[in-house]
């Protein structure tokens, strides 16, 4: 055992403190006890890209775990694949939720998959946490949506971002006229919805245009008419990043010059591979991946797992973490997991402070303000 | 013997439409077919052109076992089939329509003037109606071009389904006449009729079918005298 | 509600006819097969997104263009803008081949039932898309811009594009160059026989088998003409971009009368230009609906399209 | 080339049904349904599905499946219309579910019959208009509404948007049986219940009117226009009774799922119940069950394939269509149940007619085969015009059955059993006098029409095109009979022999299967005998099946295949004429002298 201790410790230094106090609380000859984790979020279907990023990060967390402490824990992860839909989430919720060897989802991804699930998580105790549902109702007690106790997610919600985006997109222009978007998505309407909202706190500017144009459209041009009569010189987008690729290369191409912006569902690195030189100079607002946050991890990842990190890589690590933290510590019940994580405070690998609200959300609105330099989104510090 | 039929089977479906029929056509013939609706005839005759698959038996022509030979190539070896009804194509010209018998024949352009010569010899009226639509010719007309759309093809055998159907009375005659006169071009005729006084005065041998049975083979005119067949298909009644 | 339209009336109405143009091309693919089978090609969408990589693999595995490269000019241009509409075509048009042998040859010799070949199609249709899916990972693929968009001139008010300009007289040609092959050629006409009689076209020496394929390659390949409009002007695709188009594009062939030439012809012209304007009045968010609402009442008063059915009636 | 059906599931099991005695029908309906109830207590077995819960998955998609694969199949496999917009329904019970649940106190019972309506009701304001067309014309159309519904949902503000509605309330407890999130076998159950009531429903219909309706709807429409049918109303029924199949579905749905959105409701939903019927084979209802189940289960049985068990999906489906192209349990094929049921059209077993004391037949016995001419002769008061009678359905049989064309009958009324294929001509005769001959057999083209009331109200044009093809079709079988020429004349200034033969005119106008004719040659000359012989026989061969009652022996022994002698109501003799003719029991009660003395 010892040697296997030696070589553990060989791979991952790091851990050396956290290790020696987990190998004092077992006993020595103990086989390693296996506990079940579980991701959510779609694994095929046309949101798959979305799942398989975030639970790439979650398999990397289990695995770093699971090299770290392997004479006491065998981590091992439960894929659950909703298809981003509320109806294949409605199916596979009661068998997750029944399942008491699982004793946490790092997940649900989507919002509408996550208000399916609900119920059967609810009436299991089983504690969520999601990298990447953002709609306001779920840690909003007053909804109907509403996720508590179980429900908890690592990523600031849509009412925090719609007044960051409309400040960040709307930066340096004094009398800003905006023309705000989305694509109908549960997503990104609410959000556009915010954003409206934070606009009228923005001294100067003002809202001129709207439209809501299907997740599937590739041409803009009643869109791109629209902004060009109301005069717009700042568009935000709400939806996601390949869309807004298309959009933007169709407003370059007009001759437009406005300002475009977008949120986290625009924030990612393919953004401006797919839209190329148009996306120069578009505001994104998010929170910094991987990549951004800590390249030395980075690089670790793509070592480990053999591909880059992807979209929601840091929340989806950290929350994966949170649980993992709390079977170190001997949790391996639902309700002491539920309880451990309502505690917990801590670091994620990016540097963001987690604790959660009674509801369920994570304190402070960190989001930072990107911009698009030479086809990379490059942050430029919180929004304020 | 131009053609050959053995020992036919066909089915649709499960039903047996034909139940083992035997004809012979001779070179130079007009052979008909005679019989009541649903006996068969049309389906004898898709057979032959090989529109319709045989369940078993032998279709044999110029010496050559033919079953298996698809129905376009069926038209190289000269045998063409002037289609019941409407067989036409109605969105095409009436010349497109001729055109289109010579759709597979080798030497078309050296063949094409000359046939359709031919044809309009026989059938003026389709000369002039050379550039209207095949779906609006009138019935008799569009008869008369689907026999004449059959004979661009050069057959050897020509069959005919029902070519007085639905026309009038001065018509019937004066198709008929022209299936004599095509015959005495050298084209053997498979004729299939519901009007068999007619058929039967124009035909050397004839076939009565019933219900996937022949159940009688003579000389054309034998069968006009015969009682049986003048009371079942020559009608023995005042009109 | 209609300063948009009036105050943005050309760019639209250009962009309208470029989309149309698109919609003619996948159009074809539907109306051509519907005009010989009478049966939708469900797959027909699929084949239009699998046209759509094949014009980026040109571009950008073969000529080795990237995001960031400078679009091409002169000779250079001509040869990559070709070779991507050639392979484009042929990957739309083996894979129409490829659908026809697959899904509807057996069934067509039993002579089935028509909802078996649907089912079938739709099989196929789920088959092509996801294969496609897990071939790129469900992401979304940029095409490298190879025709620089340049603005040619204004015309009141309107931006003249360089790549809408050609993608509509690219799409008109080729267009008319299909429909004087129905016309003239004489596999066209065999088309055209088969559309209205099969037993007679086999009875005129018209090889069947020979003719459905031909009719699915056509179709086939002019989708595929779409799919390499559709990069050109869009520069962006992904596995699931077939449903939305294959869906307007059939609606435009039933608007136009499916099975008829002339009839996708107008119809797609007829939806690209509607799609635009009520966007631009209504708002994106109804562009479908009125879409629809014009096609029930278009068919409620011409039961068979504007331009009624068949290859049939395309006469000379 | 033969298409052999190598798994003859279908038979293999009507086999053991139609052995079965009611008693054991009654016994294996009840245990199978008993087994099926108690699936969702396999989960532990072979059958559970990895990941998802099983008895959630038998809910849905399972039993949703089914269901609305139940109610698509009513549209798409009775009456042959291409649907590609079920979805909608399905959207609209939801929305109703989610809505009234969620803003009032009404519970999932209550509601459910307001989804229901307001489906139908959809049902018949997107019929009324859009059904008249054909095929795929009609297909594309009922998928732009499903896409109008779910895009109207989406974008409207009473319906909360993309965010869609949460926290739908489940169902309240019945009886005993209390709905859990954590168990969903109670919501199972009720899935099971709702389709046992369908599957009653169509059983029901489909032996009925409607569903004969709708069979020659989808075989050829204009010929069931032409035979009388109103086929925009019983396509109208079809759509709507569909509709509020899928629109309980919804409902139930809702208050399972307790949170519905637009993005539920998408055109792929139509496409997989569209492919649960066809897969399973159209128009079947078992197929159709056996099919839903499959495509429901399949993809959460496979969920270890993972990514790839869509597109293994779509291979099995472009499999299986090129391999069983009519499905895996194909619908029942006409000409099989021919060959199934020994060519007899007709049938009575042991049927006894008493009025009062008086025994008109006793335990007659009587088959009639296709395509035969069956003559039934007897001294007067031997019952022969009794048989007729029971066949029509003026009398009901005091004991013993009735089989036509596989249908009982017994219970029908009248213009219900001509529907089915029998018409008759009048002993004494019955035309409409004040009306032309071609009135006369036009008015009987359209006997089976009950009002025309929508078309007439909003006069389609195809209602005067339909009357075109009618007069068409009447000018024909007055050729056909040989009386064209008297088309424009009053029936009652015919004279008599030409009546005589525009009542079987009129008969054959009903498009009949069987024609009863009840002494045809009354009153006939010997030449006019002859001419009615060869009318009768000329009949026959177009492919009519015919029974008649005739004294004339020289016109009997001369047409009909089978001769059935019927003495007090007892069938005395049944062979053929030659062999009848010599029986010294017919000889003795009915000839009393020897043939041919007429």
């Amino acid at each position: 055992m010892n040697k296997k201790i030696q070589r553990s410790l060989a791979v991952v230094s790091a851990a050396a403190l956290v290790f020696g106090v987990a190998a004092a609380q077992t006993s020595a000859n103990a086989a390693p006890k296996t506990v079940y984790l579980a991701y959510q979020g779609p694994l095929s279907g046309g949101e798959a890209s979305t799942g398989t990023d975030e639970q790439n990060a979650v398999k990397y967390a289990i695995k770093l775990f699971n090299a770290k402490n392997k004479a006491k824990y065998n981590v091992k992860l439960v894929s659950v694949d909703d298809q981003g839909d509320p109806a294949v989430a409605g199916t596979v919720a009661p068998g997750i939720g029944k399942n008491k060897a699982i004793l946490g989802v790092v997940g649900p991804a989507y919002s509408g998959a996550t208000i399916a699930s609900l119920p059967f998580y609810k009436a299991g105790g089983l504690a969520l946490i999601s990298p990447s549902a953002t709609r306001v109702s779920l840690t909003d007690p007053a909804s109907p949506d509403f996720g508590g106790p179980i429900f908890h997610r690592v990523v600031a919600t849509d009412d925090k971002q719609g007044p960051a985006l409309a400040k960040w997109a709307t930066n340096g222009n004094k009398a800003a006229k905006v023309f705000v978007f989305d694509d109908q998505s549960s997503y990104a309407v609410p959000l556009a919805g915010y954003v409206t909202a934070g606009l009228k706190k923005v001294a100067g500017a003002s809202l001129v245009g709207t439209d809501s144009v299907p997740n599937t459209t590739t041409d803009f041009a009643p869109t791109i008419a629209k902004i060009k009569t109301s005069g717009a010189d700042v568009v935000i987008y709400t939806g996601y990043y390949s869309q807004a690729a298309v959009f933007i290369k169709q407003l370059r191409d007009s001759g437009s010059k406005a300002v475009f912006a977008g949120g986290d569902g625009v924030f990612n690195q393919e953004f401006p591979k797919l839209a190329g030189v148009a996306a120069e100079g578009s505001r994104i607002t998010g929170v910094s991946g991987l990549m951004d946050a800590n390249p030395k991890a980075e690089a670790a990842f793509k070592k480990s797992m053999g591909v880059s990190s992807g979209v929601y890589a840091v929340e989806s690590f950290d929350a994966a973490n949170i649980f993992l933290e709390a079977i170190l510590k001997g949790n391996t019940t639902r309700a002491k997991v539920l309880a451990y994580v309502k505690a917990y405070k801590g670091t994620g690998i990016g540097g963001t402070t987690y604790q959660f609200t009674a509801n369920g959300d994570i304190k402070g609105d960190g989001f930072s303000g990107f911009e698009s330099v030479k086809g990379v989104l490059i942050n430029k510090g919180p929004v304020k | 013997m131009r053609l050959e039929i053995k020992d036919l089977h066909v089915h649709y479906g499960k039903i047996e439409a034909i139940k083992g029929v035997s004809v012979i056509v001779n070179e130079g013939e007009i052979v008909t077919l005679i019989g009541a609706n649903g006996a068969g005839k049309t389906t004898m005759l898709k057979t032959v052109s090989g529109l319709r698959p045989i369940t078993s038996g032998q279709i044999i022509f110029d010496g050559k076992d033919i079953s298996k030979v698809p129905a376009h190539e069926r038209v190289d070896l000269g045998i063409s089939q002037a289609p019941e009804g409407r067989g036409i194509f109605p969105g095409m010209t009436v010349l497109e329509n001729l055109e289109m018998g010579k759709f597979h024949r080798k030497n078309r352009k050296a063949e094409m003037q000359e046939d359709l010569e031919k044809v309009y010899h026989l059938f003026p009226r389709l000369k002039e109606r050379v550039g209207q639509a095949g779906g609006t010719l009138s019935g008799g007309e569009q008869q008369m071009l689907a026999i004449g759309r059959a004979l661009m093809t050069r057959p050897k055998v020509l069959l005919l389904d029902e070519p007085s159907m639905g026309l009038a009375p001065q018509m019937i005659a004066n198709i008929f006449r022209i299936i004599t006169e095509i015959n005495k071009t050298g084209v053997t005729i498979l004729l299939v009729e519901q009007n068999a006084q007619q058929a039967l005065q124009r035909a050397h041998r004839a076939y009565i079918l019933e219900t996937g049975n022949i159940v009688k083979e003579a000389k054309a005119s034998d069968l006009l005298d015969d009682p049986a067949v003048r009371e079942a298909y020559l009608g023995t009644g005042a009109h | 509600m209609f300063e948009v339209l009036i105050d943005q009336f050309w760019s639209l109405t250009i962009a309208g006819v470029a989309l149309g143009f698109i919609y003619v091309l996948v159009s074809l693919g539907y109306t051509m097969v519907y005009g010989v089978l009478r049966m939708i090609n469900f797959a027909n969408s699929e084949i239009f997104m699998w046209g759509t990589f094949g014009t980026i693999v040109t571009s950008r595995d073969i000529f080795g263009y990237s995001q960031t490269s400078a679009p091409a000019t002169g000779p250079k241009l001509a040869l990559v803008l070709f070779s991507q509409l050639l392979m484009s075509m042929a990957v739309a048009g083996l894979t129409a081949v490829f659908v026809e042998f697959v899904a509807y040859r057996r069934l067509r010799a039993k002579g089935t039932n028509r909802l078996a070949t649907l089912i079938s199609a739709i099989g196929i249709s789920i088959v092509l898309s996801e294969l496609m899916r897990l071939l790129t990972d469900s992401r979304p693929v940029g095409s490298p811009r190879v025709l620089e968009k340049i603005i040619l001139t204004e015309v009141w008010g309107a931006n003249i594009r360089l790549d809408t300009v050609v993608t509509i007289f690219a799409a008109a040609a080729i267009y008319f160059l299909l429909e004087r092959f129905v016309k003239l050629s004489r596999m066209g006409k065999a088309i055209r026989a088969v559309s209205m009689n099969e037993d007679a076209a086999k009875l005129m020496g018209v090889n069947l088998n020979r003719v459905i394929t031909t009719t699915f390659l056509v179709g086939g390949l002019a989708t595929g003409a779409a799919g390499f409009f559709y990069i050109t002007v869009f520069e962006y695709t992904k596995f699931n971009i077939g449903f939305t188009m294959g869906m307007a594009a059939f609606t435009a062939a039933v608007l136009g009368g499916i099975g008829n030439i002339r009839g996708a012809f107008y119809g797609g012209l007829f939806l690209g230009l509607l799609e635009v304007y009520a966007s631009a009045v209504l708002g994106t968010q109804w562009k479908a609906v009125t879409v629809f609402i014009v096609l029930v009442l278009v068919l409620l008063f011409k039961p068979n399209g504007l331009f009624g059915e068949a290859v049939q009636t395309t006469r000379a | 080339m033969k298409i052999r059906n190598y798994w003859n599931l279908r038979d293999f099991g009507a086999n053991i049904w139609e052995k079965a005695t009611r008693t054991q029908r009654v016994a294996i309906a009840l245990t199978s349904i008993l087994l099926v109830g108690l699936l969702p207590f396999m989960g532990g077995s072979i059958l559970a599905t990895p990941i998802a819960s099983f008895d959630a998955v038998l809910v849905y998609p399972v039993g949703m499946f089914v269901l609305m694969s139940l109610g698509l199949n009513i549209v798409v496999g009775k009456s042959g219309m291409l649907d590609l917009g079920y979805v909608a329904f399905f959207a609209i019970g939801a929305y109703t579910m989610a809505i009234l649940g969620t803003t009032t106190k009404m519970n999932t019972w209550e509601i459910m019959p307001i989804g229901i309506a307001l489906a139908m009701i959809a049902g018949v304001l997107l019929g009324i208009p859009t059904l008249r067309l054909r095929g795929d014309y009609l297909a594309i159309v009922t998928l732009g509404f499903g896409e109008i519904v779910r895009l109207v949902v989406l974008n409207s503000s009473w319906s909360k948007g993309p965010n869609g509605i949460a926290n739908i309330p489940m169902p309240p407890k019945i009886g005993p049986l209390k709905f859990e999130l954590e168990n969903q076998k109670v919501f199972f159950w009720v899935v099971m219940a709702m389709i046992l009531v369908t599957i009653w429903m169509i059983r029901r219909l489909t032996v009925r009117r409607p569903g004969r309706a709708w069979e020659a709807i989808r075989q050829d429409e204009d010929a069931a226009e032409l035979m009388g049918v109103p086929t925009l109303k019983y396509k109208i029924w079809s759509f709507t009774l569909g509709a509020a199949v899928g629109g309980a579905a919804g409902v139930l749905y809702a208050s399972k799922n307790l949170y519905i959105a637009p993005e539920m409701f998408t055109l792929n939903v139509s496409i997989l119940i569209l492919a649960c019927v066809v897969f399973g084979g159209i128009g079947n209802i078992w197929g159709v069950v056996i099919g839903a189940t499959i495509l429901g289960y399949l993809p959460d049985r496979i969920r270890f394939i993972s990514d790839a068990r869509l597109l293994v999906f779509g291979i099995v489906l472009v499999v299986v269509m090129n391999f069983r192209p009519d499905g895996l349990l194909p619908r029942k094929k006409r000409e099989k149940k021919i060959i199934e049921r020994d060519d007899n059209l007709l049938k009575l077993e042991n049927v006894t007619m008493k009025f009062g004391g008086v025994t008109a037949l006793n335990g007659v016995n009587l088959e009639v085969k296709r395509g035969e001419i069956l003559a039934l002769i007897g001294p007067n008061g031997a019952g022969k015009t009794t048989v007729f009678n029971v066949i029509t359905g003026v009398y009901k049989q005091t004991s013993g059955t009735v089989t036509f064309d596989g249908t009982s009958l017994g219970n029908q009324k009248r213009y219900e059993v001509t529907a089915l294929g029998v018409a008759r001509t009048f002993q004494n005769i019955r035309l409409w006098g004040d009306m032309t001959a071609l009135e006369n057999v036009i008015t009987a083209t359209d006997v089976h029409k009950k009002s025309g009331l929508v078309g007439a109200l909003f006069g389609f044009p195809r209602a005067s095109i339909e009357e075109e093809v009618n007069r068409e079709r009447a000018h024909e079988i007055l050729r056909f009979i040989g009386i064209d020429q008297y088309s424009d004349r009053l029936a009652k200034n015919l004279p008599y022999g030409v009546q005589r033969r525009l009542e079987i005119a009129r008969a054959l106008g009903t498009s009949p299967k069987l024609v009863l004719l009840d002494e045809p040659a009354a009153g006939f000359n010997p030449a006019e005998k002859v001419e009615l012989a060869a009318t009768i026989r000329k009949v026959r061969d177009a492919g009519y099946t015919v029974l008649l009652i005739e004294h004339d022996m020289s016109l009997i022994m001369g047409i009909s295949d089978r001769v059935v002698v019927l003495d007090f109501g007892t069938k005395i003799a049944d062979d053929i004429p030659s062999v009848v003719q010599k029986d010294p029991r017919v000889i003795e009660a009915y000839l009393g002298v020897p043939a041919d003395a007429s």
